[in-house]
């Protein structure tokens, strides 16, 4: 057991898995003698060699091409792309090829490959350093989108998209990289040191793909987030006293509709958090998923706290992030309709 | 729109469009054309230098002359039966292609693509490469799966998308997978296999394998991004790849000046990047089998990728969807003056005293049965038109394959699905 | 007046425009003396010349950048991408240059500029030539949507799109492009020339961007649906006696609330249908805006009928496509509940 | 992963990944550098056809010598005012860059880029540009605005995202855009702007107009899709447009050869593409513009795209989130053997005698007063901290220009936001 960052975290789990198997290669820009503009992968260059931690050219769609060859050959690359907001020259390939290549091949080819990426805002990143495109791979069968919100699971969360025998895009909240955030901009921020998630142990372990966390319970409304969010959902719950029930989902697709099920007809109430702009984001179909389901114990609508519908803002970020006013207003309104 | 400035010293621009060199109604003109003597070309070292190969990427390594004789420092002085077994594969792909279009042509399928007068490009590389190289095709080299010995019969089976295909029926007929014969799915999104391709390489070379990867493009898809990565990324991590762009002249139909071929040519794409490029009669099958094999060489010696322009002709349309005669002369095809890759072969054996006109004829009558009995067997499994109607492939597959594991909401999907098909049925 | 099919209402429309506004310009893959692989184009390059309609390099992210280069400089590019298959190559273009520039410029530089594709299935074209990828962009602001289903509306609504100073992303039907279909595969097909919205007008007029039709009035449940799925909403309402109001929703960003929110109060069931895979289709946008709007007006869930969340199968079309028992199953579950 | 197969005949592979020559602690070298002796290169018509330009792609174009001489064919006779204007340009860019980056260091802004030792790259260019060609630049070319009169303040505001930022501080810092000043808006997404700006050149040529498009792009970012699009575009429809490839030999802690550097030059690309390519001294003010004007008389004669590589370094970090001294030797920016662009401008002007020590220092002194003063002045408006804290900007313009018109959803996002801000307050 080690006290960790996630940045450490998922180094870590790197590490761990480039010593277990050395079909485990790591590529993207920078990532290299470097380690990274996040410093994720420091120090595996220099442990494993240059032949299974290189520098990539700045060209996303080779960089998941070049993973997708890897894997089809039999390797386990994990691609970085430096920020989410550059994985669109590489969307042809996600989506038209990775995400496809076991199925029209009737399993003959498969890719074990995962494609990290650091996603979202909070550190006045502008339109290119803050976006979360999450929902268009949502949206993309033969994709998984995990999406980790602390040390501990983001260290577990990456061992098992390694390991598991499928694309996985693996989105990391770089707000929250050295520290829970939870919206509340103007207040000092802590360090993961002190949340109970950053006791991360040292070896293998893995947290499963598609199972979401009850991070609080609660009796008078349902919560569901991922990333940066479950941060603010919980301190926005404490701020305005509210007995609700947090859920981390961690996974996006599949989604652990189970979890969401049980607790939306303990609770009659659900409200959606994201940081993506609002139309066609994951959270209208969360919405969408709770409503078809649990709709006879609903008692008031799903409501959606989300990114405005406009690109990232640089300088007018605290007025476009979803923090705890904007989510603590729908929290009131699911409540009080 | 705001107004241009007034500019009274400046020359007044103007937009270039490429056109080809005849539009249907014109005389075929094929006169742009530049053919060096066969033989003339000389051979740099597999081992040299890239820049060594530069002079090559701008004129065309030729073996076969008219006369249907190798000559030259790319003869790759194969054995006769090597020679017969490629005219032999040759044939058959041309038989195949004949056969698969005409049940296109009877309903029998949704679509197809002929590869004529392109058979050297995928047979002869098929037989200079190793058997278990990687080889990452587009929809036009049929010839590698014929030349591996790839059951016909699984190849119409795909095409039919019926019972029997191994494909399950997912992939539009002409997208064949083959991992046991190191043939990787072919995919609609065009260039994509490049890149691809080259991560294969890097991977085989990070785990310091022997096996290369071979990778093939067609002229108008080298304008894709992908293209780019790819001679990018081979170059940088000096990748074992062998880069294919088959210059057939047509992109359905735009002409290769629409992808840049009125500047250069494609191998001297190889020159931009700093890697070695040689450009091939495509449709001599000795001097498409003597570049594959140096290629290849060079490859395995560590000494990275080769960019290879296979300069040939698409002979008929792009697909059983189009009609070429709308945008190019009819007779463009048989007026394409390197002519036809497996006529030039059998010329060559003739030449050498290895063949005749009645081991022709008894060949070509071996093939024209071993094609028929194939598809009699394969149609046994069914067609299109059958599969249609009656789903003979099991329907709930539909849902496999999505992921290792199927996930809850397949499941829900797929007993909709089949209660769909119970309603359907009363 | 004439009777046209939906490529001659296109095609028509491309000739009104180019004939009024010598801004307006075509490129794309085969679209120059061809006149496009569905011949939307044809006769343009012959009548407007090769400075004005010309092919393209199969680049579609080229494709779609000098498009914006062009409407930088004050023209009106219509780019015609072969298929929206193929869109994805210029997926980044669209998503972070289109989308953005007037807003990144605040208001200086901005796009009249319209992405014309061919999207959808019902043609046996495999994962490749079947898809319908309109979610993806209906979740990038700055970009608008619009999907027409019939020839008078597809002349006028693409000449509304050409006008528009905002980038346009225009889906075809093509399944439709010759005749409305139904969904009934195995019943012949009437050619457009036996419906009324095959009487277009030959000249220039407009239908608005922004607003849908009500295309069947009907009192016990409200039917949303745009492309194809109209003619198999239509069709799925007669065959199976339900008095459905049918939307044809025609622009999806921005989607016409006031039409959606005015039939849902008044039936209080609601069903969405669509092509696209489910999982984060824009019918979980659709879903989630209803409930969220009149949820004390729905007297059941809103369902979905749509393609299944897998890539789309060759020979297995009829079994994935949402047509009339898929859609009546939906309809039947909106009414029971 | 299955067994590789045994192939005990074969080679074994391994996979090359590209170092550049020193790593911090390691003594800088630069002895792969060639550098042909200034003049040494001769000048073709800019009318030749593009084979011409080849042999330049791979050598340097210089003017300057070391003693601050103008030599050879290249050399542009360019009048002393003119050269006056651009030492004082590529100066003033210099001490904004420190004033802007120290700035960020004191928290009034998030982000800033310096493009020390590029400063003649865009100074130069933007001089041999006229005045109404169309810039897209990268974030490195504030030159190009600086040489164009574009107001410090303005700059600077863009900077602070304050009150006054015309872009209504929706921009990461640097990303400028004006287009009166014929300047457009810099994309953080890398490489989009080339293909734009192809796009932009051709609609000239579309509309008979007579201005040209030029384009700034990384050497890192030349492996983007878009580059090729770019290239491949402008070729095929000789589009009025300069790509310039500015090679400052990294690419964030990246050096040149992960994007193909170690194998062939940037200006060989153009070789591939059979468009015109050059290569240059891109620290000789002189030589980068004598190019950039060969090009874009070029272009405007409808010969269509030149490459050019501008060969330079990038003396200092990446941005303010960077610190190369953990990549590459501190000292390296300091030894590059081409010297400071500043300097070797002001030591010609010294050797034509029309510039000397006194007029230097005042010119200093002149420029660093007009930047504080433009600094004071801006810093008015408001800077990024401030603004943070009490959004300056009215907020409800974050809602425009997402569309010509606000939609209702958009209409309703606003009122929220306006809801929460009240409730913020209270
Ligand atoms: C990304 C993408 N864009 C467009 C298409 C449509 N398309 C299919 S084949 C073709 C022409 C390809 O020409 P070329 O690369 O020269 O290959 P050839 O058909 O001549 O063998 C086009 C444009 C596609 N399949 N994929
Ligand atoms: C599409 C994309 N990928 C990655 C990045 C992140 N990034 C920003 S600058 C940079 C390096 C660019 O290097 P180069 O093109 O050489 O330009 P330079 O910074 O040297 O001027 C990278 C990787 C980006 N902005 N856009
Ligand atoms: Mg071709
Ligand atoms: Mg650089």
């Amino acid at each position: 057991m080690s006290v960790m960052n996630m940045i450490q975290a998922l180094n870590s789990a790197h590490d761990v898995m480039m010593a277990r198997d050395d079909n485990v290669v790591v590529l993207g820009e920078d990532v290299g003698y470097f380690g990274g503009v996040f410093r994720v992968t420091e120090g595996l260059q220099k442990k494993y060699g240059r032949a299974r931690t290189f520098d990539a050219p700045i060209s996303e769609g080779g960089i998941v091409a070049a993973a997708i060859g890897m894997a089809a050959y039999g390797l386990r690359p994990v691609a970085e792309i430096q920020f989410a907001d550059y994985i669109y020259p590489g969307f042809d390939q996600i989506v038209s090829e990775a995400g496809r290549m076991r199925y029209r091949t009737a399993g003959e080819w498969y890719l074990p490959m995962v494609i990290r990426t650091p996603y979202g805002g909070g550190i006045f990143g502008g339109q290119t350093h803050s976006q979360s495109p999450e929902a268009l791979f949502a949206h993309v069968a033969g994709l998984k989108t995990v999406i980790p919100s602390n040390p501990y699971d983001a260290k577990g969360l990456l061992i098992a998209a390694i390991e598991d025998d499928d694309p996985v895009l693996f989105f990391e909240p770089k707000r929250i990289y050295n520290g829970p955030f939870d919206g509340f901009f103007d207040r000092p921020v802590t360090p993961w040191a002190k949340h109970p998630k950053a006791e991360v142990p040292d070896d293998y372990y893995t947290v499963p793909l598609g199972k979401a966390a009850v991070v609080r319970e609660g009796a008078d409304l349902t919560v569901l987030a991922y990333g940066t969010m479950v941060h603010v959902a919980l301190a926005t719950a404490e701020a305005n006293g509210i007995d609700a029930e947090v859920i981390d989902l961690r996974t996006i697709v599949p989604v652990d509709i189970e979890t969401i099920e049980q607790s939306v007809r303990k609770t009659g109430r659900c409200v959606v958090v994201h940081e993506a702009t609002r139309t066609g984001g994951f959270g209208a179909e969360l919405a969408a998923l709770v409503q078809e389901r649990c709709f006879y114990h609903l008692e008031a609508p799903v409501q959606r706290a989300t990114g405005f519908d406009t690109p990232y803002p640089h300088s007018l970020e605290w007025a476009y992030f979803p923090g705890p006013i904007r989510l603590g207003t729908a929290m009131q309104k699911a409540l009080e309709d | 729109m705001t107004k241009q400035p007034e500019r009274p010293n400046r020359p007044v621009l103007s937009l270039h469009v490429p056109e080809p060199s005849a539009r249907p109604g014109d005389e075929v003109d094929f006169s742009h054309v530049a053919i060096p003597p066969a033989g003339s070309v000389p051979r740099p070292d597999p081992h040299a230098p890239a820049a060594e190969t530069h002079p090559l990427a701008t004129t065309l390594v030729r073996v076969l002359d008219d006369a249907g004789r190798a000559v030259g420092p790319w003869d790759p002085k194969l054995d006769a039966d090597t020679l017969r077994r490629m005219l032999r594969d040759m044939m058959l792909v041309r038989v195949y292609d004949d056969r698969m279009y005409r049940a296109q042509r009877q309903g029998k399928t949704s679509f197809y693509m002929k590869s004529t007068g392109e058979e050297a490009v995928a047979v002869a590389a098929a037989h200079a490469l190793d058997r278990d190289d990687m080889c990452f095709p587009t929809y036009r080299q049929q010839g590698l799966l014929v030349a591996r010995d790839y059951p016909l019969v699984e190849m119409m089976c795909q095409i039919y998308s019926n019972r029997r295909d191994k494909l399950k029926g997912r992939q539009l007929p002409v997208m064949y997978s083959d991992r046991a014969h190191g043939f990787f799915s072919i995919s609609g999104n065009l260039a994509t296999q490049v890149p691809q391709a080259v991560g294969w390489a890097m991977a085989s070379a990070i785990k310091g394998d022997s096996r290369i990867a071979a990778a093939w493009i067609g002229d108008g898809s080298t304008a894709e991004g992908d293209f780019h990565a790819a001679c990018t990324f081979a170059g940088v991590y000096r990748a074992p790849a062998v880069i294919n762009v088959v210059n057939n002249q047509w992109a359905i139909s735009s002409f290769s000046g629409i992808a840049g071929g009125e500047l250069t040519t494609f191998a001297a794409r190889a020159v931009g990047y700093g890697i070695a490029g040689l450009r091939v009669d495509g449709n001599d099958a000795l001097a498409v089998y003597a570049a594959t094999r140096w290629a290849a060489d060079r490859a395995r010696a560590n000494h990275g990728p080769t960019l290879i322009e296979m300069f040939t002709y698409r002979v008929e349309g792009h697909s059983t969807s189009d009609d070429p005669s709308v945008y190019r002369p009819k007779e463009a095809g048989a007026k394409w003056p390197l002519g036809d890759p497996v006529e030039r072969l059998r010329l060559h054996l003739v030449a050498l005293g290895e063949w005749d006109e009645a081991r022709h004829e008894q060949l070509a009558a071996e093939i024209a049965d071993e094609v028929r009995t194939a598809q009699r067997e394969a149609e046994k499994h069914g067609t299109l038109v059958s599969s249609t109607i009656d789903f003979p492939q099991d329907v709930r597959t539909m849902f496999d394959d999505v992921y290792a594991e199927l996930p809850w909401h397949l499941r829900e999907q797929q007993a909709q699905m089949v209660a769909e098909l119970e309603a359907k049925r009363k």
